[in-house]
């Protein structure tokens, strides 16, 4: 294994002091592992707290700032982070109007997210957990773990974002989340596994012709192993599983994300975007506003996921709300 | 060598303290086999815990409950874990002694209770049931298994003895088992075939129970 | 090799569909190869046009947009476009107050850039070249090709189109891109060569336990093979050499950029940019700006470069200026 | 079997397509030869450029002169390569068709002196010298065994050979050089040990016109 890092044990604290240099706007806590937006949160403003295991930068950390989160909580790489970091960022960033919880449904992060809505709750802070869970690879069930969340992530804290910036209420707000991811759905695959700091080698071996179709963001293997296909057809495949779970009308608008897994370049995105809009443009399905690049990453690995929502007026006011943050910005 | 006839504050942090030693010697195996069906972190995440709860055992000082021990142990594993099985085993814990309340030195019948309280713990936090292919499927019988052996006139010693190995049973069954909770559910049939992780750790933590007070 | 294309052929073309789908604020011919800004040049504006190989995205293209480029022009994989792009690109955006070509110094860029500049002033169109050459991992000298434009060509780019916007001369909007340059140094390490589609395997092999130092973004070996280091002492090495070339004294002021080759997670740039800024506290070097994230990339290659620029008041004027582009934006 | 006494257009066609089938044939070593000291890309970008060149001369149909041919194939290249050799190929057979002026059939005194001014455009945008570890390796002993051979009373398909034989002697001797242009001279020392990747496609180029001519 070869990384830029000091130790592997080290490797949040690492980077958590070089978030803090890199963004003033920011206000990073190394000890308790919070970081927060460097500006206090206005009186009255429902506070959006997300988190979850590292290795999905910028997720969330690259998130904090006007328009989208009042906090993140990292844990240690894919390791969801724990509820004492989540309760000293609802303390932090509680306007007085509550907290809302971005959780990404993964049994750890809800099991620990939920502890630290339980704390907070005693401490006299109102808390809403949002669940993420738009991956149409994993087959939803009462007696499973369900989906879990992925790309859409990043478009419920944008929009839940912009709504408390708008001034919702801790349930307006919350509702918005909800509906995001309501309306979204994703779909990826890996072709190439990666690497945890701690481990130090792939969690799956991937021979030199074959793909990892429905991966999800932690390197676990995905639904199936399939051979290496052009462009074209694997974007085919990944966008029939998505339509199939939500088919889309013509006329329909949606807002796309092609997001790399981290190890794939810009250049293929653009590649894979471009038969994304092919699909869609067959069907009617108007692209009203997108996005191409890493955003929810899955360290090393190299790969693509694919999120649609289905958006109507408000929901594209909000997405076209002002945002600033490291990783995210416009309209300011 | 005859074992320990009551789990006392001392034997509780044994119990830990081996708990500790298990998982730092199986770190790597933990963490294989989290590769092969989750995300690859169990053992990692499992080593910081232990080794936070040794840390916090050792600046607490004095405790004289085991019930207090094993509280402590368990605030400290959510506090230091995250990850599925930071709440999960630090609510069994926290369970386990919370049971044990204020008895300076529990008896086999006290202890297999508290077990059952921690295996309680699991299930209502995780929404699991036996076959599904977590941490509980080591619980179940290890807990059963003590209760057994203690309902049968067993030892506190030979009683942990039997719930390691029901532990070690439960745990080899989950290897054909599909996953219906935690990650690996999402491996839907490719999760066949492979030891669960959680149930794999949980063999070490009944495995230092019996050695601490054996 | 795996990728996320069509065809290895067709890599370019399906990237540029992709890009034309995604920016609605770029005007995209996919034929001529060239890439604007939708809006017309304003009458009186100096027009920058730059371009290269592609497999460094978002380099150039991302950078079309207001307070950066005018054009870009993106050539083959690792291959500097043609003539006729720069020339057809200058003619679509000269604003009748002249182009800036940014070009970075690689023989095949100059030499192409060079053409094109003959090709336009012959239709009347005045040019001047602002040649990039940050990288001091490449040993200066008359009698070579010089050393290579890296991380710096992002800065050239921010900064001159900046003046350009402000309204300087084609004389003043050159002699910052100038200034911009001979204030910036670079240096890169690479963990893992990178495959370009034609070739389709890397372009050098390294054991697992080794890094090529000093290298460029174009996949070709660096200038010494080394033992992989913690990333405090890979970093500590990167700077000495920048600093070695253009040493900086207490209280002095540096842009900082810290770029991912394309296949580093930003986890690890992030750990690269607290030893940057540990270097620099350490120096009594202020970072007045920082940029942290993949923007000068080599296609899949893991590893970073780390560019510093000398800043004064008027260049952290000009960089944060208002820019509006795919991956540079703040102060729109 | 005798060879052509004169350069005309149909032979400087035929130098093209074989120029593009030699390219073609050899574009992954091309492309390796490239990977070692630079981008990997020469390969693709010879071929590339004369695919094109091949097209450009089907599309602009009757041409009578040998110049014109050359000419037509010098602009293509520049139009479709880029990179270092788009230019420096693109400018050098322009600069050879320049010189061979409204020949309708260039005689081996005229071909060298075209072939010359090949070289001369060569140096005069790259900057090189011989030594310096490129192409020019190849072009300038190409060059000078053509007009030594010609000098010598040789027919044009013997100069032509001779050419070939000296280009290819050229090009090997650039394997002990450190380059000094290009994106060779970048790795400084550790360019020493490889063969230059524009000094062995002009071994091709100097090769299909022996053969285009014999
Ligand atoms: N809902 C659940 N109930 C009980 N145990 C669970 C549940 N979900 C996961 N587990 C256990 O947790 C183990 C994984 O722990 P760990 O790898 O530390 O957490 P994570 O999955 O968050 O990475 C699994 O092997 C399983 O035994
Ligand atoms: N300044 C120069 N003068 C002459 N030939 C050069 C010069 N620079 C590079 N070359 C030649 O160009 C070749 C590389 O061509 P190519 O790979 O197509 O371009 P690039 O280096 O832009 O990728 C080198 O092998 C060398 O022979
Ligand atoms: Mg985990
Ligand atoms: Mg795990
Ligand atoms: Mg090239
Ligand atoms: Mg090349």
């Amino acid at each position: 294994m070869k990384k830029l890092i000091n130790s592997p044990d080290e490797v949040v604290t690492d980077a958590l002091a070089g978030i803090a240099a890199a963004h003033p706007g920011l206000s990073v806590d190394t000890k308790a592992r919070v970081i927060t937006r460097a500006a206090q949160t206005r009186i009255g403003k429902v506070a959006l707290v997300s988190g979850g295991g590292s290795g999905h930068e910028p997720l969330h950390g690259g998130f904090v700032g006007t328009g989208m989160l009042d906090a993140a909580c990292p844990g240690e790489v894919f390791t969801s982070p724990v509820p004492d970091q989540m309760l000293a960022a609802a303390k932090a960033v509680d306007g007085g109007a509550g907290v809302v919880f971005v959780v990404k449904n993964y049994t750890g992060d809800v099991l620990n997210f939920r502890m630290a809505a339980e704390f907070a709750e005693e401490e006299g802070i109102s808390v809403q957990t949002v669940l993420v869970d738009d991956d149409v690879a994993v087959q939803d069930s009462t007696w499973t773990a369900g989906r879990r969340g992925t790309g859409a992530t990043l478009l419920v804290e944008k929009m839940a974002g912009a709504a408390a910036e708008f001034g919702g209420s801790l349930a307006e707000v919350a509702a918005t989340g909800r509906r995001v991811n309501a309306a979204s759905r994703s779909f990826a695959v890996a072709l190439t596994s990666c690497t945890t700091p701690a481990a130090g080698r792939p969690g799956f071996d991937l021979p030199e012709d074959e793909i990892e179709v429905g991966v999800g963001i932690h390197g676990e293997p995905g639904r199936s192993r399939e051979k290496i296909r052009p462009a074209r057809q694997i974007v085919a495949d990944a966008m029939a599983a998505i339509l199939d779970d939500q088919p889309l009308d013509p006329g329909e608008e949606v807002i796309a994300l092609v997001n790399g897994l981290g190890g794939t370049p810009l250049l293929e995105l653009y590649i894979v975007f471009g038969e994304v809009a092919s699909v869609l443009a067959a069907r009617g399905v108007r692209i009203a506003r997108s996005l191409v690049g890493n955003y929810v990453t899955s360290l090393d690995m190299a790969g693509v996921s694919i999120t649609l929502c289905r958006a109507d007026e408000e929901l594209l006011t909000l997405w076209d709300a002002p945002v600033n943050t490291p990783a995210l910005r416009w309209g300011v | 060598m005859v074992g320990l006839e009551l789990l006392d504050a001392d034997a509780a942090r044994d119990w830990m303290a081996r708990t500790a030693a298990a998982v730092l010697d199986e770190r790597d195996r933990l963490t294989e086999l989290d590769a092969a069906i989750g995300d690859g972190d169990h053992g990692v995440s499992m080593v910081r815990g232990f080794t936070a709860v040794s840390a916090a055992l050792a600046a607490a000082g004095e405790l004289s409950l085991p019930g207090a021990v094993l509280l402590l142990a368990g605030r400290t594993l959510v506090s230091s874990v995250g990850g599925a099985s930071g709440p999960l085993y630090g609510s069994a814990l926290r369970a386990v002694g919370k049971a044990l309340g204020d008895a300076g030195g529990a008896d086999g019948k006290q202890v297999g209770a508290a077990l059952g309280a921690g295996r309680d713990a699991i299930a209502a936090l995780g929404g699991a049931r036996g076959g599904d292919k977590t941490m509980l499927d080591a619980w179940i019988p290890a807990v059963a298994g003590f209760e057994f052996a203690v309902a049968g006139g067993g030892s506190l010693d030979a009683a942990a003895q039997f719930a390691a190995g029901a532990a070690e049973g439960g745990a080899e069954e989950t290897v054909p088992m599909e996953a219906r909770k935690g990650r690996a559910s999402y491996l839907g049939p490719r999760s066949v075939g492979h030891l669960d992780p959680g149930a794999a750790s949980t063999v070490l933590l009944f495995r230092a129970l019996a050695d601490a007070v054996g």
